[in-house]
């Protein structure tokens, strides 16, 4: 047992180390904001830096734009790069639509999708939440019908959640095919939609954050050749599903919620506390509940290098991978709430001008302060989207423990 | 011991209730808020109509007489609807100065006026040195002739930007944390020397940082006693948690409420989500925290109004309680509610939105588990 | 609304104030030793004298030896003895089996039990739980099968949990008398059995802590005169059940954690940290404990309260009064977890002399710290005996929010 | 980075986890609590046998040549059996001090007889006043003549009843509580006027209460450094805080699976108990806390054994997440194994108690969290 790197891992992190130096600067790194990473263009800009280095994709099969790097080389990256406050990629493309392509589509598919998402030229959202179907994913009611000369499908419905849909040159979406399926799993199809399509209305939802980055997105009778579909009609579930316990990297947020936490100590050490004594992190209950996230984090680190280790062994992740998901919002989740905590009476003013890296008039209380509601606000969903916190539960229940449902 | 209400009361609560149910609905409110103020100015002058600014005033002033059972009731119905009538600031704090420490002049001058609201308040005690410690001042008041000259700068001032007077926590003696040398003072919003920058707070409500340079004011502009004023402050703040507390009870009931609701509607696996035990255990929860905290509103409530030694701990207790069972009971709510909890278009979120600013205001549940525990 | 005591009630409570200073000694008190109210023949001394004095059953009818008190009154009375720490009285003649006996038995039955039950002459216990039945009691299976000539039951079967069997001069049983009933519920019977009926055998049960205060009660061919069935066959499920949410009073127990609360605080304040400082109590993250859980129990103080007024108004305490056993036995435990913290290293020690009042040896660390560890083991079944923390949140889900059943 | 065992170590993992699931039932562990010592005589002579008392110890002592890694896996083998043998206070504490501590003499002539199972240990650190305060003496060794003269009150010493040796922690300078000043000694535990009250801990081990009367020890008996042995002190209560919390480990994995199991088994409602989402997300929770907790377990044991300056940190760390894993999975285990759970009868009562006693050993979650926000 041994948690050190190896001298290659170690030369592999100074060459990530360097790139970054050079192509990370600091005025990108001021440009972010208060770890806002979903600021404005800031993942666009990232992204084609890294598609010139050929690092956007290091997931992919190398003959596609991957890279040859082992797990512990995959997971230094993203340590490298969350430490040094880059935006995390739009995941849509990269990490969601493409290994659907590349597992399941046809090499006309391939060839004509995955170059664009790789150089960030196309931009993909995902369609598959409903109204209705939300932690009952298979619940969905979008409808596609085939045309009767076979040619295309006619979609109508709504899917909703559809994050950047405003923005997003196309949509893979999870439509029902066949309605007759006795198992609701069944008759689903994977289809690829240009968003430009007519019959395509796209409503943006407001969130509690202040920030409109979901929409709905409604199809009205909205026509899809069928060579868009990917693989077998009515066995779109079937591929959505295989990928979703794969590309689990990262799941955790370790090194991001470490980089919060560090800020929130140089954040606590300069608030007074009103008593004219140490400054509050020092306040015994204050640094005790830093102490406690620290070490929750902490044992996440180790829990997720477990995992890792398990996949360099081969394989995917277990179910029990669901702890990185639970505990690691929980623990982006306390953080926030602490950021709050410190800020006092600061947390409470709402102008959305200071909250991003280009605002350059005066600050309300200290610069910190001012996202710390945006913050707490946007660390909500986390428990809620990409699977529950009550979802994941019941994965562990029934897959890690062996119980059955309810009874 | 008895939990029952006067028939004044009761009359009191059921028109308060009425009015939230008949005009605070979800729709309305977007409404008042969008308006200039941040509220509803025909909401202020029913509100006047009916009595309600005049609720914690002696009758000698056109009051009501009443006490902290009635901020409490009045407040609690205010939760239920998220009203964003500016009613703790201008009646309860500012009136409370006026009503406990305002100089005969200044109560026949102002109360009336307030009752009929035409007089906005704000009261302006935040430093951001300071944190949740009121004596922690570096506003100062420094003697001029007959007057003071204030000099400083207030944070997160509720109502600031519609105040048409301001009620200011200053230093006329002692260093900048003493519990003596404190002198509160009325000051107009729009005199010299005043300058706001006005903002939304995270709850919808309106707030401003206000700075003053070399303000002029005179000593008619006391109030309470020069150099003495932290009890009146204290004591003011005291009615202030039972006020904002009294509030987060309501939303709470209303959470907890609207989260079983609509676990009973909502269906996912093809059966309600209200149908698991997971969640129908913590809506369990929910309803034993807003039940609890009701426990405790009653009894701060209550030992306010006996003016008991024992109050100031019963508000305190009652504010760990609200921060605690506020911040499960606003998490769960949104939680529950899966995606739609997330967003603007439901009214859950602002109820959460304003447990957290309650949470923060007059002093965290740490602050106050710890002023629990010296008192 | 107003908290006070009417000058009636005052009276009243002075004059309980007067008796138990007369009738509960400082040596009564000192023989209950370390709060440990079961210990020895407490309860049975105190039993007596209450009974002397006309006490003992408050809730009975007047008529039966009940006291004309008010809600308020009983309350009060509760509050004095528990601040007076007397033992609480064996409720299982008292409390348990009489309201079935004046509600539903016969002129006979009441004529022959009651009277001494009320002067502590006979002794009960309940025979209710089972091996195979504990949250779901209904789900019973002692058989009780009635004689050809109809003057007897024969009773097979075991009974577990059954506190005081050992002492007891009669216990009371449900039993399936018709074990074709469509509904579990129906086909279970009332009956009252003497103990000292050939086939009954009391086996005791070892728990946690040490004490050997419930048993196993087995039952084998155990003839039951017919006369000693409360009320019709098999309806003693309904019988039961009745008075199960009748005499919460006390349920919540909050003047004895108040009491318990108050003599946590006197150990802390003697108990140093190691710093050469303050003592324990001062202790910032201890003192926050102490004061969070006297949070908890002046808003349940007040629930109970609450409670009592709606009792006091008219009927019984409705299935919202669960709050008060959820809330009062978790609060019981905490202070329970509290005196261990305290003790430190001295909770652990375990040594049964020590425990009990009379004891006069040297003793092992401070007089509290040797029962710590005892009384944090014996609250520990506070949140499943008397329907589990689960079943009462159940109740609440189903009769307070109108939530169903899993689907 | 690398989890994976060396061929030595899975070899001897194999072998103490095949001796807890072939001679460490539940039936056969209540016969080793039954016999005079408190644990069986024959296992200990086992370990002997097997190399497992010579673990830590060099080779050129015949021992093992083990480290952190090695005691974190027996230990945590241990705590799935609740072995009641006093590896701790002989191997892990005792052992501890000898093998770091001791001169050239005392490990020659102590180390082997030690590994041969001849030796018994047990260390006197805790003192009523001192809390968690290893440096808080009021055992005082006084120079007298050519050796030291003990006096003092050294309580729950563990193993005390049957140690033929004590490690006996005393102030020879300085005041109650100050860093230096401190030094150990090594005490013949029949020696004149040591006397030991002996009892039953809590886990069903052996405690003693040992008071030391003008006890004559000579300069020889001194274990490190005379007057700076804190250092010593606290490196070797590290290794005793890995080696419990491992055990821990251990014991909680047994309760969650156990308690999964008896929830598959157990009905009530028609239905077995584990299908109850309540207690399903609550078992989720079990299982979740203890790989929480191996996690830091195996972090601390690495940092350990790497000799790393963050080493005492994350001991810190994992003392604190056993201490609330360790009280979560223990009081779920009993709730959910109902009446059951709370009778001696079964196996979980008896993991709760160890799991119990764990958490006020070296310091409990509070005292840790402490030391880790300030390490």
């Amino acid at each position: 047992m041994d948690l050190n790197f190896s001298a290659e891992d170690i030369a592999f992190r100074d060459e990530v180390r360097a790139f970054l130096k050079d192509n990370w600067t600091d005025q990108d790194r001021k440009d972010m904001g208060n770890g806002l990473s979903m600021a404005h263009d800031m993942p666009v800009r990232w992204h084609r830096r890294l598609a010139e280095q050929g690092w956007a994709a290091p997931n992919w099969p190398l003959e596609l734009g991957g890279c040859p790097w082992t797990p512990t080389q995959k997971y230094i990256f993203d340590i490298e790069c969350a430490n040094a406050n880059c935006p995390r990629l739009i995941s849509f493309g990269l990490n969601l639509v493409a290994p659907v392509l590349y597992t399941f589509g046809n090499k006309e598919q391939q060839d004509k999708y995955l170059p664009d998402i790789l150089s960030a030229k196309t931009w993909w959202c995902q369609g598959y939440s409903e109204p209705g179907a939300g932690s009952d994913l298979a619940g969905l009611s979008t409808r596609a019908e085939l045309s009767e000369d076979g040619t295309h499908y006619v979609v109508n419905g709504q899917k909703t959640w559809t994050s950047t849909a405003r923005y997003a040159d196309m949509i893979f979406c999870l439509v029902r095919t066949d309605p007759t399926a006795k198992i609701k799993q069944q008759g689903i199809s994977f289809l690829l939609i240009d968003m430009k399509t007519p019959g395509i209305t796209v409503k943006p939802i407001s969130t509690l954050d202040g920030q409109q980055h979901v929409n709905d997105t409604f199809f009205d009778n909205v026509k899809v050749p069928v060579e868009n579909r990917i693989g077998e009609e009515n066995m779109g579930w079937t591929y959505a599903k295989l990928l979703l316990t794969h590309e689990r990297t990262g799941i955790a947020g370790v090194a991001r919620s470490k980089n919060r936490l560090e800020e929130l100590k140089v954040a606590a050490s300069t608030e007074p506390t009103g008593t004219g004594q140490a400054p509050l992190i020092d306040e015994p209950s204050f640094r005790a509940k830093v102490s406690q996230i620290e070490i929750d984090l902490m044992a996440l680190e180790i829990t997720d290098l477990r995992t890792l280790a398990g996949v360099q062994k081969g394989g995917a992740p277990g179910p029990e991978s669901s702890i990185l998901k639970v505990r690691g919002t929980e623990i982006q989740q306390a953080i926030a709430e602490l950021f709050m905590d410190c800020a006092g009476y600061y947390s409470q003013p709402f102008v959305q001008d200071t909250h991003w890296g280009d605002y350059e008039g005066e600050m309300i209380g200290a610069d910190y302060s001012t996202s710390t509601a945006l913050q707490y606000f946007s660390t909500r969903p986390a428990t809620v989207y990409g699977g529950s916190s009550e979802v994941q539960r019941n994965i562990i229940s029934k897959a890690v423990l062996g119980l059955s449902k309810l009874g | 011991m008895d939990f029952n209400l006067s028939e004044e009361q009761t009359m009191l609560q059921d028109s308060v209730s009425r009015f939230i149910q008949n005009s605070y609905g979800f729709e309305d409110r977007k409404k008042y808020v969008a308006e200039d103020q941040g509220f509803s100015a025909k909401n202020w002058a029913m509100f006047a109509e009916l009595g309600w600014l005049g609720i914690p005033f002696a009758e000698e002033h056109g009051g009501f007489g009443g006490g902290a059972l009635e901020t409490m009731m009045v407040m609690e119905e205010f939760g239920k609807g998220l009203v964003v009538e500016p009613y703790l600031a201008t009646v309860v704090l500012g009136g409370g100065f006026l009503s406990k420490g305002g100089t005969a002049a200044q109560q026949e001058q102002l109360i009336p006026s307030l009752i009929e609201g035409k007089l906005q308040l704000a009261f302006a005690y935040v430093e951001p040195q300071g944190r949740f410690n009121l004596a922690d001042l570096t506003t100062t008041a420094t003697a001029n002739g007959d007057g003071f000259s204030i000099s400083g700068h207030k944070g997160v001032v509720l109502n600031g930007p519609n105040a048409d007077k301001l009620v200011v926590t200053t230093r006329t003696a002692g260093d900048q944390r003493d519990e003596s040398g404190i002198t509160v003072f009325l000051v107009d919003a729009n005199a010299d020397g005043v300058n706001r920058r006005n903002y939304a707070t995270i709850d919808a409500g309106q707030g401003s940082e206000v700075t003053f340079s070399n303000v002029q004011v005179s000593a008619d502009d006391i109030i309470g006693e020069l150099n003495n004023g932290l009890p009146l402050i204290q004591s003011v703040v005291d009615d202030g948690l039972l006020a904002i507390c009294s509030e987060a009870v309501g939303a709470m009931e209303v959470l907890y409420k609207t989260t079983v609701e609509y676990s009973k509607q909502r269906k996912q696996f093809d059966v309600p989500i209200g149908s698991f035990q997971a969640l129908q255990h913590r809506m369990v929860d929910m309803f034993i925290e807003h039940e609890q905290s009701k426990s405790l509103m009653f009894l701060a409530a209550m030992r306010l109004a006996e003016g008991s030694n024992d109050a100031a701990k019963a508000i305190s207790a009652l504010k760990v309680q609200i921060g605690k069972a506020g911040r499960y009971v606003g998490q769960q709510a949104v939680q529950l509610h899966g995606g739609m909890g997330q967003t603007e278009e439901l009214n859950v979120g602002h109820y959460f939105k304003r447990l957290t600013m309650i949470s923060h205001t007059f002093g965290n549940a740490d602050f106050h588990l710890n002023r629990f525990g010296e008192l």
